[in-house]
């Protein structure tokens, strides 16, 4: 079993509605300090050792991310790590 | 003296045309309130209509909870003013404190909207008392998010106290399951403890008027709420 | 290409007028842009130089096939001909404007329009579809409308092909997801499963506006001194996929600039839509009409800047100048080319009046919608852009938006018309009577007459409160205002089938079903506007499809004495050499004074009311549902046509609206009696007892598709009087049965000596099929 | 300026249909090595020194994720991560 992360956001040179509504609002709620915000998808995968590195792309290019406007990273976690914050 | 009712509208707000509609049929007088503005000019209730508020791309409801216009009515709400959230106002309620647990993506993870079935649980509340028990109504539901979950012990609590408003039991016309969305305890509305806060994902205001809507059955929550402000309902 | 690398790899020197009169010689990629010689030629004509790289962004863009209408011009003039003083007399605005405009009476007016965006859905499904709302939603607000609801017409491959997974979904919650979130409800559509979709599917999108009619504006830029305001979403490289050819060629040889261009090179064509922005457009937009602020306005759409100026300043006083630095950008260091040819969403373009310029930048912040003014307009009769304080473009306007090529393309009507025409459905096996039970079964199963729900339960038809009818009713209506009953009903159809055995009688037939599903709901028609989506114009027998296909809309609207106001033509819409189904999609609108006396598709209003046929059926079964699912069989020809006919019927249902002689009605198409009988009873939750015409072939009258056609509930105590008015009116009709409500034993649809179904199977197989391919929309917390 | 990662997952004992319809999809499309998946969310936002750490938390915790349904990490990233894949 190994945990793996995959992060898809869209292409920087298309448009990102989530981030620029998220952007505004936080500007109006005093946190100026923040000059870009992109909103993507975080997928947490629990996998067996068959999924190869190749399996992974694989996965990730035709199921989770739609390579037309998006990109992606996929990271193979240390096992213990539980990606939650508290 | 009518009542006056403010109808919140975001930038993204959808249904406060209907929301205002429904205010009048039930003769009180809707009072338009701006996100922006901290001011709620009197109102004696507010309803937060349904729609996109800016957008609902981070959360629905979201970045609504957070407008000034919010602010105040968070505060005014604590002093116990009645506040109905319909669908997105659900959402920006649950969002903002005043109700809990939270409105997700359906589990059909589809916008759905279809004339809906509920059954009326609590009917003492300050936006239901129109309604006689177990009364079934049916009006439209129509949202991407309207899963309501929320911790076991909140739900036990909701149970508990009887703060379940409505509950789905069908559709009308065609086979689909009766719950549309799956929230837990098949919930369609909550309220606060005082039975002043409201939230209710299906939307009463689209069923004011057979011409426009599938029924009247609606028209309830805005007639309680006017005999509850007119102080005619002894609670 | 081997440019004047010398010259022009300096990315500090952009390509300005001045530089263009230096380096006549320069070669410039025109061809990838899509020009031909002959355009490039003609273009260096016109400027007596070469084009900077900015102008030849504008004129290749503007001279493409979707700007300029240059292979169907010559065709939709025919529109124009053919329509009478009397026909256009109520119009407001007519072919040439962002979308026609209707006078319908108390002072208000209509305007409506229907749009393609077929390419980028089959690309990107979603967003294409998505983008698509968004951008005939613009037009129609470009026109000083309030937009009151959309429709969608949807054409794709066979329902179970692999690539529907993918397509129809996206495409579906993208018209949703877009639509939902504007607050306009959905009031009806087509979606269509045909083979010659699969590698094309076709996404037309509709949107009716209401104004009152002293209000109308106009897309033109006026008065000498009056200011340009661009505002909205910021500009960004969405969609200039083409252009970018420029950016590497202009800067061929520069590292960086080099690097990036190469990955605009790549840059998808694809536009992600926010509908949010336009929400608040709308809202912004809207607040300066009402405070009466704007001269004139256009939406930016395909072709953006380029389109916007060009036509703006066209239309007015034929001058303008714009400064490309006043334009706001999402992306870095974009060339002029790149601003002006961005199809970024969601901006608008007006001009303002000096005085009224801060009252207007007032509303757009109270929005928070970015607007500013990028220049103004002049009467130097020429469109002059500058970025840098280098003049990058000076055009005449008129040239780029107007003056575009022409073509009279070859016309042949194909070989094959005859031996597809000459194979008639007779060759083709007919059930037994013992066989037509299930029969019915399996046709109201099947992808293209089965429910819509699952498309249609994604839509919201209920947001402003004004929707008084939706799906699956036979028309669309809404109320035009709240304190009116004046209503509006749309409908749009087309049977492409019909269309390819014969595009003339086939558009007239579309045309006469979009017709009849208007009077259905007891509407009066008023206008039609068209989407005319065809295959490669440069194949001499689309171009053959669709010169008949607008000539029998054109004269079909004639008889019926109601106007073609608008429409859209999409071409090259087929996969490798086979174009499409030929598929103009026909809109009709109507008015109905008074949404109280609607006619509803359902029936159960009474039990023992009388179901009556009106209109002939004749044994039409070229081209149906039934050789088509049954038979995978395409010849012979369309079902005949008969225009007096629909209006005589239109007469009728208004009569019987009116006096309340018909508690519900539903028109006959695809699948015929059968489908419309078993619709009645779903959709009003009621059995029916049929009784087909003594004598009749039960499978002919069963699913004949012979147009003209409708069915009627009449109460009881109204039987006489309707059946006696269609008889004086010459009406044929035909008493087929009647409403079975409270039938002991159940609800059922009882076809006398044919078969008895129980509505609980119909329901079941009506409803099913969708689901069963795409996954159910609905999931209840036992499927968790 | 620093660009920031916020990712934001649905608390395990909450149902995640996105999750669970991409598993199905997955074991359909023959990568049975998968054995779970479930949603969240990413966030990628550029600061600037203003902005604290303390800033984050609240950002998080306030606008980007829901902490009656969520739990999140807020990770600052090296600055010359791209977090795009190609
Ligand atoms: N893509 C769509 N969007 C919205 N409504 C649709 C769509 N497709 C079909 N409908 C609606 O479903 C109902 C049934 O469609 P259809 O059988 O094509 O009607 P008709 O045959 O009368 O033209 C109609 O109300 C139609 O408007
Ligand atoms: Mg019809």
């Amino acid at each position: 079993m190994a945990r793996v992360a995959v992060d898809v956001v869209i292409k920087s040179e298309i448009l990102d509605p989530q981030g620029k509504a998220i952007l505004a609002a936080l500007s109006r709620t005093g946190h100026p300090g923040v000059s870009s915000v992109r909103q993507g998808k975080h997928f947490d995968l629990e996998v067996d050792d068959t999924v190869s590195d190749g399996d992974l792309e694989e996965i990730a290019a035709q199921l989770l991310a739609n390579a037309v406007i998006e990109t992606w990273t996929v990271t193979r976690l240390p096992a213990e790590t539980t990606g939650e914050g508290r | 003296m009518t009542p006056r009712v403010g109808v919140i509208t975001f930038p993204g707000t959808l249904d406060d045309v209907d929301a205002a509609r429904a205010v009048r049929y039930a003769d009180a007088v809707p009072v338009p309130l701006w996100h922006a503005d901290a001011d709620l000019k009197g109102v004696e209730a507010v309803v937060v209509p349904g729609g996109f508020s800016y957008g609902d791309y981070l959360r629905a409801g979201a970045i609504a909870a957070q407008a000034p216009v919010m602010r105040s009515v968070i505060e005014a709400a604590h002093g116990g003013l009645p506040v109905l959230g319909i669908c997105n106002g659900f959402q920006v309620l649950c969002e903002a404190g005043l109700l809990p647990g939270a409105l997700l993506r359906n589990a059909g993870l589809k916008f759905v909207c279809r004339d809906q079935w509920l059954k009326a649980e609590n009917t003492s509340s300050a936006w239901t008392s129109r309604y006689e028990p177990g009364a079934e109504i049916l009006i439209p539901l129509k949202n991407a998010e309207g899963r309501y979950v929320a911790a076991d012990s909140v739900l036990d609590e909701l149970e508990g106290e009887g703060r379940v408003l409505f509950r789905y039991i069908g559709s009308a016309g065609d086979d689909a399951p009766p719950n549309p969305n799956g929230s837990l305890h098949d919930i369609a509305g909550i309220c606060s403890a005082d039975g002043r806060i409201a939230g209710l994902m299906p939307h009463p205001e689209h069923a004011v008027d057979p011409l426009t809507g599938p029924t009247d059955d609606g028209l309830g929550f805005f007639l309680s709420i006017v005999d509850f402000l007119e102080g005619a309902k002894v609670r | 290409m081997n440019t004047q690398v010398s010259i022009v790899v300096d990315p500090v020197e952009p390509d300005t007028v001045e530089r263009a009169r230096a380096t006549a010689g320069q070669d410039q990629p025109y061809r990838e842009l899509g020009l031909k010689d002959d355009e490039y030629l003609r273009i260096r004509e016109i400027l007596g130089r070469r084009p900077t790289a900015a102008e030849l962004a504008m004129y290749s863009v503007m001279w493409s096939e979707h700007c300029s209408y240059k292979s169907s011009k010559v065709h939709l003039a025919y529109f124009g001909e053919t329509t009478t003083d009397e026909m256009r007399s109520h119009m407001l605005a007519g072919i040439g404007e962002n979308a026609g405009v209707v006078d319908i009476g108390d002072g208000w007016a209509v305007t409506f329009k229907v749009e393609s965006h077929n390419h980028p859905s089959y690309v990107e499904p979603y967003q294409g579809a998505a983008t698509g709302v968004g951008g005939i939603v613009r037009d129609i607000l470009a026109m000083g409308a309030r937009p009151v609801a959309v429709m969608d017409q949807l054409r794709f491959g066979p329902a179970d092909a692999p690539d529907s997974q993918r397509v129809v979904p996206g495409i579906v919650s993208g018209v949703g997801g877009y639509g939902n979130s504007l607050g306009l409800p959905n009031i009806g559509g087509e979606v269509v499963f045909d083979e010659s979709y699969a590698g094309n599917p076709l996404v037309n999108a509709g949107c009716i506006g209401v104004l009152r009619a002293a209000d109308m504006y106009t897309a033109h830029a006026s008065g000498a001194g009056n200011k340009v305001i661009l505002y909205g979403s910021r500009t960004g490289l969405d969609g200039i996929g083409g252009v970018s050819v420029l950016a590497s060629d202009t800067f061929a040889g520069d590292g960086n600039a080099g690097a990036g261009s190469n990955a605009r090179r790549k840059l998808p064509s694809v536009q992600v839509g926010d509908p949010f922005a336009e929400k608040v457009l709308i809202e912004c937009t809207l607040e300066v009409f009402a405070k009466d602020l704007v001269v004139g306005i256009q939406d930016l759409g395909g072709a953006g800047l380029s389109c916007a100026t060009s036509e703006l300043a066209s239309a007015g006083d034929g001058g303008m100048h714009i400064v490309l630095d006043l334009v706001p950008l999402r992306a870095e260091n974009m060339s002029p080319a790149e601003i002006l040819s961005s199809e970024s969403q969601e901006r608008m373009c007006a001009v303002v009046t000096p005085d009224k310029v801060d009252a207007f930048l007032e509303v757009c912040a109270k929005w928070e919608v970015q607007a500013d003014v990028i220049g103004e307009v002049t009467d130097s009769g020429r469109l002059v852009i500058t970025h840098h304080g280098q003049v990058v473009v000076d055009v005449p306007p008129r040239t780029v938006a107007h003056d575009g090529p022409v073509y009279h393309r070859p016309i042949q009507r194909p070989t094959g018309q005859d031996a597809l025409q000459a194979n008639t459905s007779d060759i083709l096996p007919r059930p037994a009577p013992a066989e037509l039970g299930e029969l019915v079964l399996k046709m109201v199963a099947s992808p293209n007459l089965c429910s819509r729900a699952w498309v249609t339960d994604q839509y919201d038809r209920y947001v402003r409160g004004n929707t008084v009818l939706a799906q699956p009713a036979d028309a669309g209506i809404v109320r035009v205002s709240e304190d009116s009953f004046r209503g509006l009903a749309m409908s749009t159809d087309c049977n492409g089938r019909y269309t390819m055995l014969d595009p003339y009688t086939g558009a007239q037939l579309a045309l006469a079903e979009a017709y009849r599903n208007v009077i259905t709901t007891g509407a009066t028609p008023t206008a039609v506007t068209d989407c005319l989506n065809f295959g490669s114009p440069e194949d001499p027998a689309v171009m053959w499809q669709l010169s008949e296909a607008i000539h029998g809309i054109a004269d079909g609207c004639a008889v019926l004495g109601i106007p073609v106001t608008g429409g859209n033509v999409s071409l090259y819409n087929q996969t490798g050499a086979t174009a499409i189904l030929p598929t103009p999609v026909i809109g009709v609108l109507g008015v109905i004074d008074d949404v109280r006396r609607r006619i509803v598709p359902g029936i159960g209003h009474d039990d023992g009311e009388t179901l009556i046929l009106l209109g002939e059926t004749r044994d039409e079964l070229d081209g149906s549902e039934w050789a088509n699912l049954i038979h995978g069989h395409l010849g012979g020809l369309p079902p005949k046509v008969d225009l007096e006919a629909e209006r005589l019927l239109g007469e009728i249902l208004l009569a019987g609206s009116r006096d309340g002689m018909v508690s519900a009605a539903h028109d006959l198409s695809e699948g015929g009696l059968a489908q419309a009988a078993v619709e009645m009873c779903l959709t009003g939750e009621t059995g029916a007892r049929l009784v087909l015409p003594a004598g009749a072939d039960p499978f002919v009258a069963l699913f004949s598709e012979s147009s003209a056609r409708v069915l009627v509930a009449v109460p009881r105590t109204e039987e006489l009087r309707f059946t006696e008015m269609c008889t004086m009116r010459r009406q044929p009709w035909a008493r087929v049965g009647v409403v079975d409500a409270d039938n002991p034993d159940g609800k059922f649809l009882d076809i006398q000596d044919v078969a008895r179904i129980s509505l609980a199977d119909l329901r079941t197989a009506w409803q099913g099929t969708l689901p069963a391919i795409f996954g159910p929309a609905i999931l209840g917390s036992a499927d968790l």
